[in-house]
């Protein structure tokens, strides 16, 4: 155990604090969900620039062209959450498309797209999961039928956050339908500006229009915009989903919400008494803040592990399973914190915080469900992680 | 011994639920939540077509002088279709403390109209349910109000509002009373209403008998009727979830026939069911057994609150992303069951004050 | 609702009351495991023909020959337990083979076994579990081969308590091999001191031997001594199933259990502070206070419904899971607020209740898990409860 | 920034781990556990062998000078195979109090032999870390001691035992002392020993240095040594489960291929696994920043208890009727997971701590 950095990060994170400190004012306020505006694309050239953003992505590409580092990596998340200053666009396209185009791609593809991807010029939408197949994603139906040398596309997509905003789609269809379900997939890219190509948000329980659906009616793209070839798609959408992988997500997110709590409590009062004063609440409290400590600690873990090249096992997989549900509890705790406080919604007077725990103990339920739900994530750590067997083919009836 | 529901209560319920399943649903809910109608004139037409709104006012005063067990089954079928009217105060809580505290005066006044439906009554007793926040208070003084009411239920349009004052005393307030401000707080539940009061200088007049008692029936009745609403609202979110299992295929199976998800709804079912013999016997006991009634309305509304938090994650989880979208309108009861659990004291309150009625602990 | 017994039921409760207060001190302390001791017996006898025990059973085989009558049964036992008094013999034999031979037994087999077996001079242990077959109880292995008028039975069977005690075993084995699984048992009934039966027994985690295991080799049993025929042990098994799931079992235990926490909680004290002082332990005796008393108002319910030939639904299928459950949690309530006094056990000094929590946290457990694991019972609920899918049967591999 | 184990830390882990699989298999447990045994001196003499004993303790006096980390990697592993020998008082506490605040000759008597392994050590400390059961207390004057202490660790046949007085001074006591009297007390865990000792005027040697600061590190050292002891037992509690729905069949299939099974399993691992990186913080603030030591190892102790206890009787429940008894004996795990968690204080007196330790409750 050594939870110093040593002289060399140390010096790397007093670089990264230089710029922030320097350059901290042109950084823009709002990232928002929707089309970079001009001050964010500015704001992430600059990053880029700096290695700041796309910081492993070869120079030939539009990146920065260091060699990967998850200690550098780590220190400037660090830095720039602790400064309050955002840091590099992180959109499905920087996120999930491009690593697979730097994998996957031909050069032509390479060089037509990372460019403009990371400087947040395109935006991307992901067209995966279908009302039908979300578990059993395999199952999609949308499918693409050859039309001399283009596809005409025709389902639908769910899921879809940022379609109402997004130039590209890279997005998964059924090419052989005769082929076994996983062998009859392809990865396509194409222009949401397509004829035939409809976006309705889709509006969550949190009253909120968080995603899209995305409807397909004989939208045609050329042969040519495939990645990896007919039926590779299966394939394709696995090797994205091993670099989403290797994205740890911030581990102390559950730590800042804590502390939220714990303002939370120190302030509001019951009849005069301040929560953290009641020694019930407080308990819970203080409960949620081992497990919170006990999920970033666990990160430090596989970040070290991620870092030496070994594989952690077990304790990788149970990351989402554990982590969506502290999150859930630590909204649970600031509604019942909040008492009546914690049902007000929308412009109410009163609302505490801009609803953000309302919204969050819903949403949060939306990513436990999300990703791979509970029950899918306890099938891969029983299966995956322990070694136990998969369930049995069912029996024709 | 009979530890159940007569044939005239069954009926009673039946007959409330086909009638909500007409004029209630989904598609009406969702008109109502859009328009932020809290009272759906329609569905509450239907409901006083019923006899709902003079449930418990006895018959002298043109009720049904039915019990509050009789209400909390209808508050089970309001609960279980979501519906957007008017219950808890107008119909419970207010002509509760009438009837317990009334003047003879004072019931004639109301409770006719009340009972009849003709008019309708809020309740601003939330800083003595569940203690006061910000400060709130109301003090008495004179015959007039002064100060703020945050959680007021149903006082929107409400001919009267019963208001509890800094020191449990009950007053009767008109709703349009000069110097009465009501100020409309949005939740997340969208089917029914809580507001702000702001008194400045309002007349009132105290209810006539023991407040304090009064009160005390008042909240009790309330909490059982939440816990009623939430145990419908989450017996409905069992039974969407296992219908939704049963037609949902993934990997070439109805999810309904994975253990997990069998299990999941089996879970529920175990955790909510006992809670509807509870609710009986608080309700039974409020009726008849008036010592056992504030011990046995803190248990209900607590074990309910938190069946019912278990119950809402579960069945939308397992109705997995659809669940989590507007499309099947499943949050609809998930957001009830979250505000039921909020209103008239959390579990951990309710828990306290159970262990304060039994002396074992402190007040 | 009507909490009422009605004068009726009130002239009957004063009469069991009046028999209890001039009888009790015929009453035998203690019923033990083993072998009815010979004031035992007396007991049972003056309670059968005084119609406290056996109140239902015919006159003709031994019984009090009454009409069923559910609260009649609810009110002995809530006088008896009142008043500290031990009620009738609850052995196997009683609850489980009587109303099974009533049902499915020859003449002869009635009028030979009931009456000694009511009167507890027969004791009668149950031959069901396997090793090998738990909550698969039709896989079961014990073999009875055809030899003559008799069957030579080999194999074991385990959990069969009071087996060291017994004179006689009610008995699945398997007689049929070459039928489905379920259609090839029989239910023979034997004596115990029959040659090839070897009882061993079985110490569970509680450290005493509250089962055993009943060894097989070569055990000759006449075929007259079947029950309702060869291939036919499935059936009558279930129909005992059914007569024990029409007994509700004493829906006060756990209240009682709640009321020795309570007085735990009162009397011990942590640096002079009583436990029921202590606001974080105090609420989950709340919480579990409300389960109690909802599972006891749901007994309540359940008796109404039998009593009225109503088939309580779902409502009866949650009650083994649930009530198995909040004794194990309150037990480890009662453990937590003992802290080091909760570990104590065996013959240790400050042992408190003679390590009762210690050992219920334990054999809780084991309840949870016998007659029915907690999986078997929520297979049970979704499938009969709420009607929802048996699992396919997986494909040939 | 590293933050996990060195080669060292994992090699000397494997080589007590394959000691221990060696020298205690589960039948030596049950024999040591029949014979009340609780220091079964074969495998001490195997842990004494791989120098153990000395482990924290300073070179200068014999020992590896290693740090809470090591200790709890170690702690796991004896979890792991339910060891029934002394670890806790003798090879952490007792050298944790001595080397923070023993005198250079309090330091010189005691610390080489008990690196050594000729000695063994109790403590006497619960009543400072659990708080005081049925009054006990010691009380201190003119160098001598008197009153009882109810639940000391490894004082059966230690040659010195280390006694928090009530105001919370430790003293150093000869185990043959005049006037203690040892009562063994019998536990569910029969692999561990636990005492009542009471002092009639017994001889004590104050230790030398800041007490208050010694107890509070024995306290934390403890703690999270048990927590790592819950760690190691509950792992092997969760791979004999797996082993076990691996092997055993039911309805023609292992039941480690029905969801539900899988399901357990996957959540024991999931409550259990992040706890070990907690453990591991624990254990290195102790060592090097020791500010957070007592927050950190209270968090540790506190949330190993709850996701052990889980552990505990969810792998049971796995191993179905053959986890309920004693032929598998995998009750040994879930017994001392039981201990563990009551011993230096259970989760709720810990989670108050916690509290105070950051100034979220007044003491």
């Amino acid at each position: 155990m050594d939870l110093s950095y040593g002289p060399q990060y140390e010096a790397f994170r007093a670089q990264v604090r230089h710029f922030i400190e320097t350059h901290k004012d042109q950084a823009p306020r709002r990232f928002g969900v929707s089309r970079p505006a001009p001050e964010v694309l500015a704001w992430q050239r600059l990053l880029i620039d700096n290695g700041y953003a796309a910081r492993t992505i070869p120079k030939e590409y539009g990146g920065f062209g260091a060699e990967p580092d998850i200690l550098e990596s780590r220190i400037i998340a660090e830095e720039f959450t602790k400064a309050g200053v955002p840091t590099g666009l992180a959109n499905q396209g920087i996120s999930m498309f491009v690593p697979t185009l730097l994998e996957l791609g031909t050069p032509e593809q390479k060089a037509k797209w990372i460019k403009p991807t990371l400087r947040g010029e395109i935006v991307w939408c992901q067209g995966y999961s279908e009302p039908g197949s979300g578990s059993d994603l395999a199952s999609l139906q949308t499918h693409a039928v050859e039309d001399g040398d283009d596809f005409i596309i025709n389902g639908q997509k769910i899921w879809t956050s940022t379609a109402h905003a997004a130039d590209m789609m890279f997005c998964l269809v059924r090419t052989e339908p005769d082929k076994p379900k996983h062998e009859g997939i392809s990865y396509l890219i194409f222009s949401m500006s397509t004829p035939g190509i409809e976006v309705r948000p889709l509006t969550t329980m949190t009253g909120h229009a968080e995603f899209n659906e995305v409807f397909f009616t004989d939208v045609r793209v050329p042969q040519s915009q495939i990645v990896a070839g007919r039926g590779q798609g299966w394939y394709v959408a696995n090797a994205t989903l091993k670099h989403e992988r290797g994205m740890l997500g911030d581990p102390n997110q559950a730590g800042t919400r804590f502390k939220e709590i714990v303002d939370l409590m120190s302030r509001e009062t019951v009849d005069g008494t301040r929560l953290i004063d009641n020694p019930v609440m407080r308990d819970r409290l203080m409960a949620l803040q081992a497990r919170v400590l006990a999920m970033q600690f666990h990160g430090l873990r596989l970040l070290t592990a991620a870092q030496k090249g070994e594989d952690p096992g077990i304790a990788r997989l149970i990351v989402k399973l554990q982590g969506c549900e502290i999150n859930h509890q630590l909204a649970a705790l600031a509604i019942d914190v909040l008492g009546e406080l914690g049902v007000l919604y929308g412009e109410s007077p009163h609302l505490r915080a801009g609803g953000v725990w309302q919204h969050r103990y819903m949403f949060d339920l939306g990513l436990i469900i999300g990703g791979g739900t509970a029950q899918i994530q306890k099938n891969i750590i029983s299966e995956r992680g322990l070694g136990m067997p998969r369930e049995p083919k069912a029996a024709k009836a | 011994m009979e530890f159940g529901l007569s044939q005239d209560q069954k009926l009673m319920q039946e007959s409330v639920r086909r009638t909500l399943e007409r004029v209630a649903p989904l598609e009406r809910i969702r008109r109502a939540a859009g328009a932020r109608e809290t009272v759906a004139a329609d569905i509450w037409e239907a409901l006083v077509g019923l006899g709902l709104p003079g449930l418990i006012v006895p018959e002298e005063f043109g009720g049904s002088a039915l019990g509050l067990l009789d209400a909390a089954l209808m508050a089970e079928m309001l609960g279980r279709h979501v519906a957007p009217v008017p219950f808890l105060a107008t119909i419970v809580m207010a002509p509760a403390a009438l009837i317990e505290a009334g003047s003879d005066s004072q019931k004639e006044t109301w409770l006719p109209k009340l009972a009849s439906g003709e008019i309708r009554a809020g309740v601003a007793v939330s800083e003595r349910a569940s203690g006061a926040r910000e400060g709130a208070r109301i003090t008495a003084s004179g015959g007039r109000l002064n100060g703020s009411a945050m959680f007021a239920f149903e006082a929107q349009g409400a001919d009267l509002i019963i208001v509890a004052d800094e020191k449990g005393a009950l007053h009767l307030v008109a709703g349009k009373a000069a110097g009465l401000t009501l100020t409309p707080l949005e939740t997340i539940d969208l089917t029914r209403d809580l507001s702000e009061l702001h008194f400045d200088n309002v007349e009132a007049e105290p209810l006539a008998g023991d407040s304090g008692r009064a009160l005390s029936r008042m909240i009790a009745a309330g909490r059982i009727i939440l816990a009623a609403d939430t145990l419908g609202a989450g017996d409905m979110m069992i039974e969407k979830a296992v219908d939704y299992a049963r037609e949902r295929k993934q990997f070439g199976r109805v999810i309904g026939s994975f253990q997990a998800v069998k299990h999941l709804c089996a879970e529920m079912a175990a955790e909510l069911e006992p809670g509807r013999a509870l609710i009986w016997y608080a309700a039974h006991a409020f009726d008849t057994l008036p010592d056992d009634a504030s011990l046995m309305a803190a248990h209900a509304k607590a074990h309910l609150s938190e069946a019912g938090r278990f119950v809402a994650r579960t069945s939308t989880e397992v109705h997995g992303g659809m669940g989590f979208t507007d499309l099947l309108g499943l949050h609809y009861w998930f957001k009830r069951i979250g505000l039921d659990r909020q209103l008239l004291g959390g579990p951990e309150r309710l828990r306290h004050e159970a262990a304060v009625a039994q002396g074992l602990a402190a007040a």
